[in-house]
């Protein structure tokens, strides 16, 4: 159930993710030896364009490689094809993209300068 | 019937296969947390200590670790798919990807349990 | 040799997809393969038992079957190389429709080796000279890989892609694209990016590696399609650039 | 029981997916008006059936380099020995040319080149000149895979697992009305009408005990032909391939192929005792011609009277193990799949019945004595005359395939309607073929064992009138018996006993006709050698043989050869040519 143009999403979008990927998990790495606190991590984040941008592909990148994923499984696995299965994709794609810029928003809006 | 199938190639598939299914299921639960920060940051705070009990300790390695091998994976993926490279080459390739990031899922597993 | 009094217990698939294993016991021999065995099930013990061979030296692959759920060509496989505590299971090809015990209907399978345009398009016609070819030269080499199948499905069988996905146009039938998209011969050698790129085409292989792993001329379907892979990225940059 | 017949129609019938049939096929569909329905029948899977497929050596062509058409057709008139229908080897030579380079432009096949990017040719025993094109040693799959990617991609009608079992004329017996067919996926019987009728079944001479053609070919073609009146050519011209493996009789493997290359390469022929016997027969050793190398091992086979050993063995192992499994790696994984170490050890070798030479009486367009019915390929009598050179076979199926689409093509523009069957013979063909449904059901395979020992034991590589004699006894022992013997009848979907009935019965019927002709034939030539008669006799006075079927049973009478093209004592070449181009070795 993959054609060129999803295909091509697919990996595009982990092509994105690959360096991101990368990028969060130093991070991550370099703020867990000062003890993670929300306080800390939103101190960081909140009110950088670089973050915003940051998570901000990542979480479409992510929406859009996830939701390619499952529709490849769930068909070769549960059969289901056609209209639902695009439908099961869009799906996928819209409530990882709401959750995630949810998420964004919460990490990156608000005080603090660039 | 099922082939007995367990040959390197399809094992690192089925790998991949199931982490990123694995990630699909906990990045939906990731940003649910994130987006936390937004009106209760005092929950976020509660979460990461609470993340910072053995267990889920190892279940947050578990997931650097899926993504590391997802990650690797990916890589190996494409490498193979998109560069002209001979056989041996590829192999060595995702086998060094694949154990840097071990390395770094290992080394993040270290800092965190400081 | 003692071995004429030795048996063995060999399962195989009677009827249609609906169908059981039913065992029998056969006489083991030194010099035996998987397909006298069921052979020797029709010709001495079940006249009724269907299954399909031809060249018995592995050239035509009509004999494929799945044998301890492995799929491999059985005139060229020793009986002494799959039997696990003197038993073995014999059934049909996997992903294929059963005809009938241990024949299945390869129609499919051969549907999409036209489908992914693994024919070859004239360039030339019979009045004109033969074109030199560099033996050596890349294309010639990168066509040549996959040229030897003998479309016995073997890889067809084992791909859970296939198994899977209904459409997929499965390992060798693209194997066989990726040739003509190398043969310079080939008059349509674009036209096979397209005939690749649809909802059953080469994007869909995980590369799990079975049908490499498994062909027993030991091509390789699996770096054929990335190669078709690769062509069609890249096309699809150039089409936009 | 009676069983009721699908009627079927179409207006051009291939019967048969060798080189011939799908030729033939893809030509019928160039040369016919539009609108033309074709229709191609097969005992097995499209192209995965037949001899062609197995091709190993390669395709004779002349293509230049010092090479000609009139030294192909020179060196196939001295391998059949005088005996060839002079104008079908000149036409296969001649046509050759176009079809080699029709498979490379239009076809799509790769064959080997040398590093200039020019075809590769190499020569085989029995050639003057480097003249077959190959694709290593697999130019069968090659051929056979890309002719039958073209007919699955045409609007052709396929009728896959379809076995003709009965040619079926007019009333009046003057032309083919259609072939009665069993689908065999249902075991229903269907009637198929046609304009034109190609026969391209292949012969293969698998009614010896030791074969090398794929198991579905079991000279159903000449049986019907025979059966339908036709008169039949040659027909004790059997080649036997010198190194046939052997594998025990329970293997499907015993009898197939260890390629000539082998002994071309050095291989060392042995008996039990070690001894290098070949030189004992011929100066040339193991590189003499099939014929004489075949006779050589049987003989050997003879003295040695072992009933444990029955082979000799073929001895690769001083070339080097190494080198033999690189230079010969099929071969060397061929043998170890069935357990033999070719590379370092023995393996155990029969002559094995390889081609048949005889066949049909057709004229050089295909065409047959009744109208309506072509004759193409290995079905085919006359190219070849007593021996086929390596490499002529799959010339000859794809050259004549070819034409035969070409003139069907032609001939069915001036052929108005179906014509109409005679009922009676439709019937009495089914009742055949269902005979064995209303007997006791018994064990069909011990009766086809009993026929291939006695026709290689009494019809064999050496033969003598009393052993001729011998085996026909034995033939109609074994024919007999088979009327009697029965099939269950209660599922006859892919019923392969009831097949295996009728592969028999074909066998039965064209052995008989192997042996009275080759009683007929009071000389030695070519494939054909007569103990009591080893001597070539007249070459000027050549004869072939003709059988046929009358009231009483199968007539074989000779016919005089006409050295249409050449004299013998005389050749085509200009005068000064060399007499070989091939370096010796
Ligand atoms: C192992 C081997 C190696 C050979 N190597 C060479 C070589 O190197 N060079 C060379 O020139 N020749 C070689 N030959 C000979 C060559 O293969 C044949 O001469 C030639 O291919 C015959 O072609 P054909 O089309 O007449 O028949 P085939 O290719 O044999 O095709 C016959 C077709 O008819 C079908 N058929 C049979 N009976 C029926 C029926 N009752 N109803 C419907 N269909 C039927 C069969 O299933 C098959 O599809 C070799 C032969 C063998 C066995
Ligand atoms: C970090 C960089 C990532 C890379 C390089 C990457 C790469 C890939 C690639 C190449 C595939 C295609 C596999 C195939 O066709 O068999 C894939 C599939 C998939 N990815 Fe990722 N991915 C990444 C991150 C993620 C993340 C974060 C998720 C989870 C949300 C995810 C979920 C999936 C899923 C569900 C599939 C389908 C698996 C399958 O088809 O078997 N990926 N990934
Ligand atoms: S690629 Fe290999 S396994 Fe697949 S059909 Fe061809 S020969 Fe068989
Ligand atoms: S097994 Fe199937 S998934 Fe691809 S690599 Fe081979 S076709
Ligand atoms: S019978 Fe032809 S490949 Fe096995």
């Amino acid at each position: 159930m993959l054609d060129l143009r999803l295909y091509m999403a697919q990996r595009i979008s982990a092509l994105i993710m690959a360096p991101l990927t990368l990028g969060h998990i130093a991070v991550m790495i370099w703020a867990v030896q000062g003890g993670l606190s929300a306080g800390e991590i939103l101190g960081r984040t909140q009110g950088s364009v670089f973050w915003f941008l940051f998570y901000g592909t990542f979480v479409a990148a992510v929406s859009v490689h996830a939701a390619i994923g499952l529709r490849v499984i769930v068909y070769e696995h549960v059969g289901i094809s056609g209209k639902t299965l695009t439908a099961l994709t869009w799906a996928v794609f819209a409530v990882l993209i709401a959750m995630g810029a949810r998420a964004v928003w919460a990490v990156t809006a608000g005080a603090g300068g660039a | 019937m099922r082939p007995s199938r367990a040959h390197p190639l399809w094992l690192a598939f089925v790998l991949h296969r199931v982490s990123g299914v694995a990630l699909a299921l906990f990045l939906p639960v990731h940003f649910w947390v994130l987006s936390y920060a937004l009106t209760q940051p005092e929950k976020l705070d509660r979460f990461l200590s609470f993340a910072d009990q053995p267990l889920v300790k190892i279940a947050e390695f578990g997931l650097v670790f899926l993504l590391a091998v997802h990650l690797a994976g990916g890589l190996r993926l494409m490498a193979m798919e998109w560069l002209p490279w001979s056989g041996p080459q590829k192999s060595l390739a995702a086998g060094a990807v694949g154990a840097a990031l071990l390395l770094s899922g290992a080394f993040f597993l270290q800092v965190i349990s400081v | 040799m003692s071995a004429q009094a030795e048996k063995l217990d060999v399962s195989v698939w009677r009827g249609d997809s609906d169908g059981a294993y039913q065992t029998f016991q056969v006489p083991a021999y030194e010099s035996q393969t998987i397909l006298d065995v069921v052979s020797w099930i029709q010709q001495y013990a079940d006249p009724t038992l269907t299954y399909r061979f031809a060249c018995r030296v592995g050239m035509c692959g009509s004999c494929a079957m799945m044998v301890n759920g492995r799929p491999r060509w059985t005139c060229r496989t020793h009986i002494k190389t799959v039997v696990k505590d003197g038993a073995v299971q014999i059934g049909p090809l996997r992903n294929l429709p059963v005809i009938k015990d241990l024949a299945a209907d390869m129609d499919p399978f051969f549907d999409k080796w036209v489908a992914a345009g693994g024919v070859h398009a004239p360039s030339g016609s019979r009045y004109d000279p033969i074109e030199p070819v560099d033996p050596a030269g890349p294309e010639r080499t990168e066509a040549s890989a996959g040229i030897e199948c003998i479309n016995c499905s073997v890889c067809y069988a084992a791909c859970d892609t296939v198994a899977g996905n209904a459409d997929y146009l499965g390992p060798a039938a693209l194997q066989r694209a990726w040739t003509l998209y190398n043969d310079a011969k080939h008059d349509a050698r674009e036209s096979i990016l397209d005939a690749v790129s649809g909802t059953g085409g080469c994007h869909n292989c995980h590369s799990m590696g079975s049908c490499t792993v498994y062909c027993p001329n030991e091509l390789d379907p699996m770096s054929a399609i990335a190669g078709l892979k690769r062509e069609t990225a890249k096309n699809f940059f150039r089409k936009r650039g | 029981m009676t069983q009721a017949i699908d009627r079927h129609e179409t207006d051009i019938l291939i019967l048969g997916t060798g080189g011939a049939g799908l030729f033939a096929a893809l030509h019928a569909q160039q040369s016919a008006p539009p609108g033309t329905k074709i229709t191609i029948a097969v005992k097995g899977l499209i192209g995965k059936c037949g001899c062609t497929r197995m091709v190993q050596g390669g395709y004779n062509v002349a293509l230049g380099g010092g090479d000609t058409v009139e030294r192909h057709f020179m060196d196939t008139i001295h391998g059949g020995k005088w005996l060839p229908d002079q104008d079908m080897a000149w036409r296969l030579c001649e046509q050759a040319v176009v079809r080699i380079t029709e498979l490379e432009n239009e076809i799509g096949c790769f064959f080997d080149r040398n590093p200039d990017g020019s075809l590769h040719q190499k020569a085989f025993a029995g050639q003057t000149a480097d003249r077959t094109v190959h694709k290593g040693d697999l130019t069968g799959i090659e051929i056979i895979n890309r002719l039958m990617e073209q007919v699955l991609s045409r609007p052709l009608e396929k009728l896959q697992e379809h076995r003709a079992v009965g040619l079926i004329p007019t009333a009046d017996g003057s032309a083919l009305a259609g072939v009665l067919m069993i689908d065999m996926r249902t075991g229903r019987f269907r009637f198929v009408r046609a304009k034109t009728v190609l026969m391209a079944t292949g012969g293969g001479p698998t009614m010896y005990k030791y074969h090398t053609p794929s198991g579905d070919k079991t000279m159903d073609g000449l049986a019907m032909a025979l059966r339908a009146g036709l008169p039949l050519r040659d027909m004790e011209m059997v080649q036997f391939h010198p190194t046939g493996l052997l594998a025990g009789d329970h293997s499907r493997m015993t009898g197939t192929v260890l390629e000539e290359g082998l002994r071309g390469a050095g291989g060392q022929l042995l008996n039990a005792a070690g001894h290098r016997f070949m030189y004992d027969y011929d100066g040339l050793g193991e590189r003499a011609t099939r014929d004489v190398v075949s006779r050589g091992i049987y003989a050997e086979m003879r003295k040695n009277n072992d009933p444990e050993q029955k082979g000799m063995f073929i001895s690769m192992a001083h070339l080097g193990p190494e080198n033999v499994r690189q230079k010969f790696s099929g071969m060397v994984k061929r043998c170890a799949d069935s357990g033999f170490d070719l590379a370092g050890g023995l393996v155990e070798v029969v002559p094995t019945a390889h081609y048949f030479m005889g066949g049909v009486v057709v004229d050089v367009d295909t065409r047959t004595a009744l109208e309506g019915l072509y004759v193409a390929g290995e079905d085919a009598g006359g190219a070849h005359g007593s021996n086929r050179l390596g490499g002529n076979g799959v010339a000859n199926s794809t050259v004549y395939g070819g034409i035969a689409g070409d003139v069907m093509g032609a001939d069915i523009r001036h052929m108005g309607a179906l014509r109409e069957p005679d009922e009676t013979v439709l019937s009495a063909e089914v009742d055949r073929a269902m005979r064995p449904l209303k007997q006791k059901p018994a064990l069909v395979q011990p009766l086809r064992n009993q026929l291939q020992e006695a026709m290689w034991e009494d019809v064999g590589v050496m033969r003598t009138a009393s052993g001729l004699t011998r085996g026909l006894g034995r033939i109609r022992e074994v024919g007999a018996e088979l009327l009697q013997t029965g099939v269950a009848s209660d599922n006859l979907a892919f019923n392969l006993t009831w097949h295996d009935w009728l592969n028999l019965a074909s066998l039965c019927e064209v052995s008989e006709v192997i042996t009275k002709a080759a009683l007929q034939r009071e000389n030695s030539r070519g494939a054909h050698f007569r103990e009591d008669f080893p001597g070539e006799g007249s070459i000027e006075e050549s004869y072939f043989t003709v059988a046929r079927c009358s009231e009483t049973g199968v007539d074989v009478t000779r016919e005089d050869v006409q050295f249409t093209v050449v004299k013998p004592g005389e050749t085509i070449l200009p005068e000064g040519e060399p007499e070989t181009l091939v370096a010796a070795q």
